[in-house]
Order: C-alpha cells, then structure tokens, then sequence
C-alpha cells in the first residue's frame, strides 16, 4: 500500500465495521477507509513509529502468544490474533480500542483489566507507544 | 577371424526370422518385455520420475527455508519431506538411474544382442517401479519415514519411532537391495562375457569398465547395508538388541555398516557418470581420449579406495583422533583418481575440437561443479575442518556439487547424447541449450550459498531457523535458484515430450559422428551382425563396418537356433565360447516382481498371512521363470560366420550362469563379513555383555563339533551327488541332494539347539542377539538351498537334468559349499571366540 | 576352468594385490587402535601402526619394482603390468598417507 | 560464452565466502584458541580450493577455445599424469600433515589440566547440564545454557538419554556426538568473554531444529559469584504474585517433572528450574526468558515447539499464570 509507514487514525466503536455490511458497502466502506488513511490529514501520532515498533513487538516476544501480522514467526495462539487490529473495537474485550487506552494497556495490563493473563513486561512509554504505532498498521 | 567382412550374399528370409525372434508384443502385453532396450527405457524413465518427485519435494523444502520462522511445512511434515527427498534421490533416482542406463547402453555398447538374464533385469526393475512407487505413496498418509534418510538408530528404534514410517523405509531400500543386487550381477557378467567377439579388455568403452567397476562396488558395498536394514528390522520386530546401548549393542554400529555402504555409495553413482564423459567428450572432441589407461586406472583405484573412507561420515562421533586421522588419509586418497580424470578430460578438450552441443554443455557444466565439488570434499575430510562443517549446510552444498554436478550434469549430458540411439529423433539443441543453462545456473545459485549458510552455523535438517541468526537472505537465494534449477528440469520435460519417441523401431542414427558400437544401425535385436572389434572405436577406424554389419557380414547375422541368442565370449580376450539362448517376453519375472514387491508391502503393514500367501507366489513365480531356463545342448553346434562353430548353451565353470553364481556368492560372503565386523565390533565395544563378564554358559564342545561334522557330510553329500550326475546316476544324485539337505537342516538344529540349553536368548543383550543372527543367516542358506535342492530334483524327475544339462545342479553345488563354508566360519567364531577373546 | 579364465584370475589377483596390501593395512591399523583404546591399551597403538605401515609400504613397493620388471621384460601382458603397478603406486601413498597420523596424533584422546 | 560464465562464477567465489566469516553461530568468528586454529585452516584451504578451481577452469577454458593447431601438452599422458596425479599428491601430502598437526594439537600432556567438569545430557529436545565438583558429584542443575570461566580449560562430558545428539558451538569448538552408551570428551577453553550459541547437529528427530542453547564465557570473579548463586536454592518470593505463583506451581503438580531446589517440587523429566528467571532462554533457545514467553510456554509448548515432551497446561488463567509466569522470572 502506498500508504506503509503512515499510521492512521484508529476505529473507534462507534464507526460501522466493514464486515458488517454487504459486498458491496463493504467495498465501499473499505475505499473510504483507504482514503481517510491515504489522505492529505491523517492524524500522525505523536506516540510512536511503527518500525521501530516492530522491534519491540520482535524483542519482547509478543508472537509467542499473539499471531502478528508482519512480525517472523510470531504465531502464538494463546492469546487473540492481531491481524486488523487498527479495526478492533475493544482490547481484551473491554477496553475501547484509543490510542490512549492501547497505551496504557501495553505498559501494564493487569492494572487495566484485572483477570488478564497478559503480564505487564515492561515496556517503556516510548516502547509502548512505538508498538502501540506498529499495531494500529494492522488494519 | 580373417574372413570377415563375408562378401557373400545373405539368404532373403535371414534378417525376416531375426525381427522375427526378437518382435516385441504390442499394446498392453508390452509389460512383459524382457529386451534390455525396452526394459532399459522402462527403467530410466521410471528413475527420472523419482527424480521429478524427489525435486518437488526439494523445492518444498526450499520454500519452507526462504524466510526464517516459516510455517510453510509443519515440522513433521518437513522431517518426512527431507527423509524422502534424500532417501529418494539416492535410493530411487540415482543408483537405478545409473543402473538402468548400463542396462540399456551396454548390451549396445559392447554389441551383443542382450544382457545374458534379461529376465532378471525385468524382474528388477518391476520390483523396483512397484515398490518405489509403494513407497512414494507412504508420503500421502503421513506414513513416510522421518529419520532422516541415514536413519540413525536409536532414532528409529521401536522405542523413539514406533509408527510403521521407519518400515517403510526399510521396504523402501530392500527392494533396492534386490534390485541393485540382481542388476550388478546381470552387468558383472554382461560386461565380462557378452562382448562382441574381439573387444578385449584393451578395446572394452571405457564406460563398459565404469560399470564393471560400478558392479564390482554394489557387490561389496551393498552387503553391509543389506545387513545393517536385517539388524535394524530384527531389532524392530523382535526386540534383538543389535543397537540398543543398555543391552550391549551400539548405535554406532549402524553407523559402521550404513557408511561402509554409504560412502562407496556415492563413488556408486559417480562412476557411471565419469564414463559417460569418457565417452562423450571424445566424440564431441572428434579425438581419442588422452590418457585412456590412466583413466581405466582411475576408475579401478576409486572402486578401491572408496571402500576405506566410510569412517569419515563419523569424525564426530568421539573416535580415537588416530582412529580418524586413518580415515582423512584415505579420504585425501580418494581424491587422487578424480584429479587424474579431471585432467585426462581437459587434455582431450585440448587435443580435439570441442563441439559446442548440449551434451558438451552438460560436461562443461559437470567440470565446473564437480571440481568445487571436489575441493570441497577435500576440506570435509579435514578432522578439525570437518569438526565444524559436519552436518551443517556446507555438507549439503558439498554432496549436491559432487552429487548433482557428477552424476545428474553428466546424467543429463548422457540423455542429449544417447537419446538418438532410442528415438527416432534426436533431442532438440535448442531447448536443451536453455535447460542446461538455466539448470547451470539454477544450481550454483541455489547451492553456492549454502556453503556460506553453513560456515555462518547454520545445521543441517533443520525445518526452520530463527531471524536473528541472519541466514534468511541466504536462504532466499538458494530458494530462488532451486526454482530455475526446477524450471531446467521441466524444459528437459518439455524437450522429452516433444521430441522423444522410443519403440518405433528406428532411430535417429550416430547424429554426433560416434566411434563406438552403439551407434551402429539395427532393431530390437540389437546389431544385424555382430563385428569383430580391432580398436577402441571400431567406427572411426572402420568407415564401411555400420554399413556391412547392417548388411550381415559378419558374426551371427541371423538367428540360427530359431530363438534369442547372443554370443558369450571369454573375459579377457573376448574369444566366442558359446551361444547362449535367451528368453523372450514373458509374464513370470513381471509378476514375481509385483507378487515380492506385495509380500514386502503386505509385511511392512503386519499383515502377515497375505503376505505369505503373495510371498509363496512369488516364489513359485521366480520357480516358474527359472524352469525355461538350463537349456543344455538344445541345438547342435552353430556356425556364427567366420568359420567359427559354436556350441549351444553350456554348463560348468565357463558358463554365464556359473559366473553369476560366483557373484552371488561374493555378495553373500560380504553379507558374512559384514556380520562378522559386528560381532567383533560389538565385543570391542560391550565386553561386559560377553560371557567371560556374564558368566554366560557357552555350549559344551560336542554341539558345535556335531553340527560342523553334519556341515562336511553336507558338502560331502553334495560332491558323492555332482560325481554320480556325470555317471548319469540320477537315483543316487536325488538321494545324495536329499539326505545332504537333512543333513544341512540338521546342522543348524545342533547349533541352535546347544546355545538354546545355555539358555540363552536372542532377546537378552547383544551378544545373544549376534550369536543368534549368525544362526539366523545360515538359517536363510538352508531355507534357500531347501528349495532349491526341491528344485533340483524336480527336475530331475522331470528327466531335464543329465550329464549335459547339469547348470542346475552345478550352481546349487556352488551355493552349497559355499553355505558349509560359511556355517564353519561362524562355528568357529561363534564358539572359539568367547572362549579366547 | 579355461586357459583364459585363469589368465583372467591372475591377472585380477596381480591387479588387486596393491590395493589389496592398502586395505589390508587401514583395516588392522584400525581395528588395532579402536580395540588398544576400546581396552585402556593405547600405548600399544602407535608402535604397532609404525610397524604395519613400514611393512606394507615395503610390500606396496615391492609389487612396483616387481611389475616394472615384468613390464619391461616382454609385451605380453604389458597392460596387467601397468595397472598392477599403477595401483600398488597409488596404495604405496595411500598406506604412507594413513601411516603419518602416528607423527602427530596420540592414539586415544 | 563460456569463459564468462566461468569467469564470473570465479568471481564470485571470494565474495560470498567473505559473507560468512561472522555471526552469532558461525565457527569463522572464533571465541578461542581452537576455534580460530580451525578458522585459519578454512582460510587457507578457501584460498588453495579458489585458486585451484580457477586454474582447472581456466585450463578448461582455454582448452575449449578450439585454437588453430592443438596444444602440445593436451596430447600428452605425461602432461595428465603431472597434474592430475602427482600435484595432487604434493598439495594433499601437505595439507594433511598440516590438518593433522591441528588434530593432535587439542588433546595431549602439553594442555593444562582441566579446571573442572560439567555434564552435559542431550535430551528430546533440550540439554541438561550438571556442573560437576572435583569428586564428580554433581553441584547443580540447570538447563540450556553454560557459563565458563574465561581462559580456563573445562572439560565437557556429552552423553545422551535418548537418541544421538550433537553438542557444537561453532564459536569455541567442533562439534562432538552424544551417542547413548558412550561419553565424549570436548575440551573447552574460551578465549574471551562473549555469548555463543549453540545447537544440535545431529538429526535427533521432531523438534531438532528447536535445541539450541548458549554458552556464556565470565571472567573469574563474575563466574565465582555465578557458581555459588547457582549452588543456592530458589529465592524466597518477596511478593504476594510470587508466592501465589509458587503455591500454584506445588498445588498443581509441575514438581513431578521439574526441581525447584528449596521447595518440595524435585522431578527429574524436565529441567530444573531452581534459576530458571537467570538463563537467558527458556524452550532450548527457543524464546528468552520473560514472564510473557513462560506464560505462553506454559499454556501451549506444543505450539511453539511440536512435540515437545512438556503437556499444555491451559487449567492456569488469567492472574493465575500471570503469578506463576511472575514467580519463574523471578527465579534468578
């Protein structure tokens, strides 16, 4: 896509996900949605580059629980796949899917959502921030 | 001799009655073709399917290793493809491949009208097509083997692979075993005793002697893995400790004998290919090959020394460093002979003046990689070198430059050029430019870099490798080149599809101007005449000689005795002897073959009493086939031209079959050895499980003493037989068999029966597991020489067995004594040996 | 058995003594080692390499000046000359090769 | 046509050799004495193979060019016997004396003696490791990884519990079977501090590809201390998720196949995990030691690594194998 490296504006839930409608909105709704990434305004992130993302997602093994699209190897099954995470409503089925939340979830999830069984590892704010970038590329 | 060319004209009806006896049945009755050049086609074509399957899976493997942390292939699924894949390519591509080959070009080559047991051949081949087949087929239920195609024990012990994947490889390579093991006898005697008259050894195609020195290795080298797959199937089904360490045994063992075959293996299938470059470069060249007998020398010194270099596939088993460093030395030895053909090839580059044809292309290729190949394969046998590259991918490159670029290249270069012989048209240039170069450069870009893949560390058999060890851009460009390697394999298809067309026939005739028989003018039967040869290429040096052979002017123009023929020469000299005659087309080898290939498949799966009942047909198939054989003087002397009269058929020590009985024995005498090496070996290693640690009983002396007096009454049954059957005393000769057959059975009861009161049991460690297996071999000779001693008589009833007629009787005599021989031996050693070692 | 065959027997058999000789020699240096280490007797190992590999390579040499000879004294059988020569050549390096390791490796480790 | 081809194979040959002389697992990027001896003998024999290889194809080339009147060495036997027979013969006889002097170079009087023994097993698909004491009692346990002190010679027992393995890091030494029913010897001597992986090298079934491990060199004073925290029994928790992780460990019955010294858990089919939280990788290399990659190990070996003898353990959830993932990474 030509848009690779740019970092687009997550779903929040009260927008229609595409798999919802027919094929024909669908297709509709996805063109939209490319454009609004591919557009001239896309809200560039302060939080975080993808890339760099990628390395901290590689470092801290999140593919041993997770399958990651984009990431070698990474095909866990422990906990929920990634792939179309940008387009995700919730992180672990509570938490609205926002920057802001997404952050805060990566640096320590237990303190989040209580019962979860994905630990805090320690990633640092930037860290967090560069993943939480790499992730919402996953459209 | 001096008569030759006849001047004299042919009577009409000759060449007629020739097409005639040799006519090949058409449609689906084309099965049972027995005729080398049909049963050769067969043959080479069933080998490069393997070759189209192997590769397939190679290049899953490919795909599976081009990026790192791949999910291409499951693991246990790679395990399986890998195992196949090599297992394949050396059991069901390459040695066939070149087999099959020599099957096809020798008899033309040497000009004779067949190989002496065409029906051996058949049967070879059919087993080797069905089982190989069978086995392929295991892939598609996840029943193939995964223990790598070396298959280590204890890997592939019942305890660490209980599945029946391990079995099937074993059947898998028991019918190369039979296959490869009937084939070396049919070209042994072929090359030795069906030469056109005057080829002596000076005048013998260098790829005739190739393929004598190819023979002469499958005869000693095979036997030691024959064994090695015995113990291993043994140990599997019946629990005889053969490699289990707890009990005595020693996975090392294995070792020893898988490599003892394993490593002349490889010069199994390289030797065959250097003669096809010894052939095709001269004609190519347009000159006579420099060197020629520094390059038979070569051939023979390589057969030899291959033999002392199997301990190098085990520098890194923890063997004395002395120990190893025996096995470098021979190892620098064996490269000696490649250096001598390597140069005598460029030196006769030098002194011609090369054509530029695809076969030429294919030979140059071949240099290039099997020179790299080589070099390599000096610095693996390098101990401290080899300490570090053992098992990782610079071994994977080495073996694929020596294997690929000395036998496939020259493989290839052979079907470019002796694809005229059997089609009606030659191969197209053009294509075949574009398959060698895209196969040329396919192969080094995918097996340059795995030289650097394992110098960076990267093992061996390993489905998957993580990202940051940095071999993925390796990987991706030997993925990248395997697929142009493929895409040339698939334009040699194309090529074969359009332009090969066998059995029509004709051919395309000697397009490449060649010096040597086989590309003289003929059919099925080969030659119209057979020629006298005076040179080394009797057609360069005899310009009217295609043409007045086709004409019959010269040796056994037609078929005098009204049935196949060829002529069986002395070794050396090459002096006619005597006319042999052969069977033609015939369903009893075809359905043997399929019968032993179900009986094997039937047993891998354990179902044992169809497998009996497929067994016994088999071998009453084997008995069926084998009763049309033993002609005796079925026709009186023949004049084959030139004023030389021969006789018909022939028993006794100038006959073929006699030779063929002698290989046979050889073979079984390497069996011999092979189990003897274990015995010892495994007292070096597991003194504490003999019986001066156990306290074992060992049979009192009036056993053994017993069952070697029966062992010589045996023999001596057997001799009293063979002096009657001279006398024509055919009651005293059924007799002598029989009781000599008692007397063989009963020599084997004392044996077990003594070490039974011992108590001891095959079952309990190593040492009974050998002492037993030694009785477990004799116990196969008695079986065999049972049936065949019933045989014999039978024939004998049937009044087909006489002072004239005796070939059966001799060559069970042969095995005979050999077989008392052999139960001495280990007589000897099974009860001397405890007490003094 | 015929003239020729005999011819045959012999011939391989003057052949086969040089590589014979070789195979011979790299089996018992072998077997001597792996049984003298197997047995906590490596002492024994290198003395007796040093003595199997002079008297094979003596053997080995003693196969080439034979068949040089008969290759210089008459035509006949030329051919079976050179490559008994050639090959017992050949087996004289490979024994002197598998006889070095002595020099510098101790028997067992 | 041709001679290009050749010629730019020839080419090539250096080039791609020289890609290879470093990496995390390569024997080129020596960590000692005998690794580099090794390294030295490669070079060398790359050098004599390219040079070689370019001589015969050049010859080859030459050869093929089809000049006006043949060349008068090409008809000669002499010429064959001179360069296929008796330059090997030279070349080879020196290079064997000299690969041979590199052989018997490792073991021998002239070595120091060996500061101490560790064990080393090859298991389906892991390796335990026992460091020895002087009297050949076993000190302790761990699992994957070595750690040596630098410059001193250690000697490394390989056996095996099952099938044949192979024990070879490329940066120290070559590799060594372990063959069951034998014990191989390999001498280590690292030569500097550094890590070097390591792997299998010898087809061991299933999960081969997936045993690795590393070997860590430390100098003296870092190794002592390594030693003797090694010798002691697991911490204490010092937390509530840590405890709670420990209790569950006990309660659910991973003491029958893992030792945990200083708790009751002592099995003996799996590694011990007295410092499991200190080794750098968990799974044989497979992933490093975190508590996010323990808890997805715990819950599903199997899928990270097919066939491992290790069950899935899918009954920990949520808080649970957060705890127990917390405990193991503390065990350092």
């Amino acid at each position: 896509m030509g848009c690779a490296g740019s970092v687009t504006a997550p779903i929040t839930p009260t927008q229609t996900l595409p798999h919802q409608g027919g094929g024909l909105k669908r297709l509709a709704l996805a063109l939209v949605l490319l454009v609004a990434g591919c557009g001239d305004d896309p809200p560039v992130p302060d939080f975080g580059d993808p890339e760099r993302g990628r390395a901290v997602i590689a470092r801290y093994e999140c593919g041993a629980c997770h399958r990651i699209p984009g990431i070698t190897g990474a095909r866990g099954k422990v906990g929920p796949p990634l792939a179309g995470f940008a387009r995700r409503a919730m992180i672990a089925g509570t938490l609205p899917n926002r920057p802001e939340a997404l952050l805060a979830w990566l640096r320590d999830p237990p303190a989040q959502v209580k019962g979860t069984a994905m630990p805090a590892l320690g990633l640092s704010e930037q860290e967090a921030g560069d993943a939480a970038a790499y992730l919402y590329t996953l459209r | 001799m001096s008569r030759l060319p006849d001047p004299r004209p042919r009577p009409p009806e000759e060449l007629e009655q020739l097409q005639e006896v040799w006519r090949q049945p058409g449609g689906w009755r084309l099965a049972s073709a027995v005729n080398n050049t049909y049963v050769g086609v067969f043959y080479i074509g069933t080998a490069l399917l393997f070759f189209v399957l192997a590769g397939i899976l190679a290049l899953l493997l490919r795909i599976q290793l081009a990026v790192p942390e791949n999910d291409f292939l499951s693991q246990a699924t790679y395990n399986q493809v890998f195992t196949m894949h090599g297992t394949m390519m050396m059991f069901l591509f390459a040695v066939p491949a070149v087999e099959a080959m020599g099957v096809y070009l020798l008899p033309n080559m040497q000009a004779a009208r067949d190989l002496p047991f065409p029906r051996l051949s058949a049967y070879a081949f059919w087993a080797y097509a069905v089982g190989g087949l069978a086995f392929f087929c295991s892939l598609f239920f996840g029943l193939a083997p995964d223990g790598g195609w070396f298959m280590y024990p204890p890997l592939t012990s019942s305890e660490h692979s209980p599945g029946h994947n391990t079995d099937f490889w074993l059947l898998g390579i028991g019918f190369i075993e039979i296959s490869a093991i009937a084939g070396a006898i049919e070209i042994l005697v072929g090359v030795l005793r069906t030469r056109a008259p005057g080829m002596t050894l000076d005048k013998l195609p260098i790829y005739s002697w190739a393929m004598l020195v190819f023979a002469v290795m499958i005869v000693f080298g095979f036997p030691a893995v024959i064994l090695g797959t015995a113990l291993l199937e043994i140990e599997r089904s019946f629990h005889w400790p053969f490699f289990i360490a707890e009990k005595g045994g020693d996975p090392l063992l294995w070792q020893h004998l898988f490599w003892f075959f394993g490593h002349p293996e490889v010069y199994i299938i390289f030797l065959p290919a250097a003669g096809f470059v010894s052939m095709i470069l001269p004609t190519m060249c347009g000159t006579r090959l420099v060197a020629h007998r520094w390059v038979v020398l070569a051939l023979v010194a390589t057969g030899f020394i291959a033999f002392g270099v199997w301990v190098h596939h085990m520098f890194t088993t923890g063997l004395p460093k002395l120990s190893l460093s025996f096995f470098s030395a021979a190892s620098m030895a064996v490269a000696v002979p490649s250096g001598i053909q390597v140069f005598a090839w460029i030196a006769t580059i030098a002194k011609g003046r090369l054509r530029l044809t695809v076969p030429s292309l294919f030979v140059l290729g071949f240099l290039a990689i099997f020179t790299l190949g080589g070099l390599t394969g000096v610095m693996v046998a390098m101990v401290p070198f080899d300490g570090q590259t053992h098992d990782t991918f610079f071994v994977v490159a080495h073996f694929h430059y020596v294997l690929i670029g000395g036998m496939v290249f020259p493989l290839f270069a052979a079907f470019y050029y002796w694809a005229p012989t059997a089609s009606r048209r030659a191969l197209s240039e053009r294509l075949g430019k574009w398959c060698f170069g895209l196969m040329f450069v396919g192969f080094n870009i995918a097996f340059f870099p795995q030289h650097v893949a394992g110098l960076m560390g990267m093992p061996r058999r390993v489905w998957t490798y993580p990202a940051e060890l940095g071999w993925g851009w390796i990987n991706m460009t030997s993925t990248v080149g395997a697929f142009i390697l493929g895409l040339g394999a698939l334009v040699f298809l194309i090529d074969l599809a359009r332009n090969f067309r066998p059995f029509t026939g004709g051919n395309a005739g000697n397009v490449w101007n060649a010096g040597t028989l086989e590309w003289l003018p003929g059919g099925n039967y080969a030659t119209r005449s057979i020629p006298i040869v005076t040179s080394l290429e009797p057609l360069w040096d005899q310009p009217d000689l295609a043409r007045e052979v086709d004409e019959g002017r010269y040796y056994l123009p037609g078929a005098p005795t009204g049935r196949r023929e060829t002529i069986v020469t002395s070794a050396i000299a090459a002096e006619p002897q005597y006319l042999m005659q052969m069977p033609g087309p015939g369903w009893p080898a075809v359905l043997a073959a399929w019968f032993t290939a179900a009986f094997f498949l039937l047993l891998t799966v354990k179902l044992v009493t169809p497998a009996m009942v497929c067994g016994v047909i088999a071998l009453a198939l084997v008995l069926r086939w084998m009763w049309d054989t033993d002609l005796g003087p079925a026709h009186p002397p023949v004049d084959i031209g030139g004023g030389i009269v021969l006789p018909v058929n022939c028993s006794g020590p100038m006959s073929h079959s006699w030779w063929a009985v002698v290989v046979l024995i050889l073979v079984a005498g390497a069996v011999f050895a092979s189990l003897l090496f274990s015995y010892f070996f495994l007292w070096t290693v597991s003194p504490d499980v003999w019986p001066a640690a156990t306290g074992q009983a060992l049979p009192g002396a009036e056993w053994p003493l017993a069952a070697a007096a029966l062992l010589v009454l045996s023999s001596a049954l057997v001799w009293w037989a063979g002096r009657r059957l001279e006398a024509d005393g055919h009651w005293s000769v059924r007799l002598g068999l029989a009781a000599a057959a008692v007397a063989l059975a009963a020599a084997l009861a004392a044996e077990l029966a003594g070490q039974r009161a011992t108590g001891l049991s095959p079952t309990d460690s190593g040492y009974g597991a050998v002492v037993y297996m030694m009785a477990a071999l004799q116990g196969l000779f008695v079986a065999t020489l049972g049936i065949m001693a019933l045989y014999t008589l039978a024939r004998s009833l049937a009044g087909l067995l006489h002072r004239h007629r005796r070939a059966t009787f001799d060559n069970t005599m042969l095995l005979w004594h050999y077989a008392v021989g052999q139960g001495l031996i280990a007589l000897a050693v099974v009860h001397f040996g405890p007490r003094v070692l | 058995m015929a003239e020729t065959d005999r011819r045959f027997f012999s011939g391989l058999l003057r052949i086969g003594a040089g590589p014979a000789l070789w195979a011979a020699h790299l089996g018992l240096v072998y077997g001597v080692t792996a049984v003298a280490c197997a047995r906590g007797a490596g002492g024994v190992a290198a003395p007796t390499v040093v003595g199997l590999t002079l008297a094979a390579a003596l053997g080995a040499g003693w196969i080439v000046g034979r068949e040089l000879r008969r290759a210089r004294a008459g035509p006949a059988g030329t051919r079976t000359s050179f490559f008994a020569a050639a090959l017992a050549g050949l087996s004289l390096v490979a024994i002197l090769w598998a006889g070095l390791p002595v020099v510098f490796v101790s028997a067992c480790p | 046509m041709r001679r290009h081809t050749f010629t730019r194979f020839a080419e090539a040959l250096p080039a791609a050799v020289l890609a290879a002389c470093s990496g995390p697992q390569s024997p080129l990027d020596a960590g000692s004495d005998e690794a580099a001896g090794i390294a030295i003998l490669s070079w060398v024999m790359f050098a004599a193979a390219g040079l070689i290889l370019v001589a015969v194809l050049a010859l080859a080339a030459a050869a093929a060019r089809a000049p006006a009147e043949q060349p008068r060495w090409a008809t000669r036997e002499g010429w064959v016997v001179a360069a296929g027979l008796v330059f090997p013969i030279v070349m080879l006889s020196a290079l064997l004396a000299w690969g041979l002097s590199i052989t018997g170079g490792g073991g021998g009087a002239s070595s120091p003696p060996a500061a101490f023994r560790i064990a080393v097993a090859g298991e389906q698909w892991w390796w335990r490791v026992t460091y020895l004491g002087p009297d050949g009692s076993a000190l302790f346990s761990t699992a994957n990884e070595l750690r040596l002190p630098i410059g001193q010679r250690v000697e490394v027992d390989l056996t095996s519990a099952d099938v044949i393995h192979s024990f070879w890091v490329p940066g120290l030494a070559g590799k060594l079977d372990m063959i069951p029913g034998h014990v191989n010897t390999l001498p280590l001597v690292a030569g500097r501090a550094g890590t070097w992986r390591g792997q299998c090298a010898e087809y061991c079934g299933g999960a081969h590809a997936l045993m690795a491990f590393t070997v860590t060199a430390l100098p003296a004073p870092d190794f002592e201390r390594w030693m003797a925290a090694q010798a002691a029994p697991a911490a204490e928790p010092d937390n509530a998720e840590g405890r709670r992780g420990r209790a569950l460990f006990l309660a659910s019955g991973c003491g029958a196949c893992h030792a945990v010294r200083g708790t009751p858990a002592s099995g003996t089919i799996g590694p011990d995990l007295t410092h499991v939280g200190g080794r750098p990788t968990i799974g044989a290399g497979l992933l490093p030691t975190q508590r996010g990659t323990l808890a997805a190990w715990i819950v599903d070996p199997g899928h990270l690594k097919p066939e491992v003898r290790m069950p899935p353990f899918p009954v920990f959830r949520g808080e649970d194998l957060r705890a127990l993932a917390a405990w193991l990474e503390s065990l350092r």
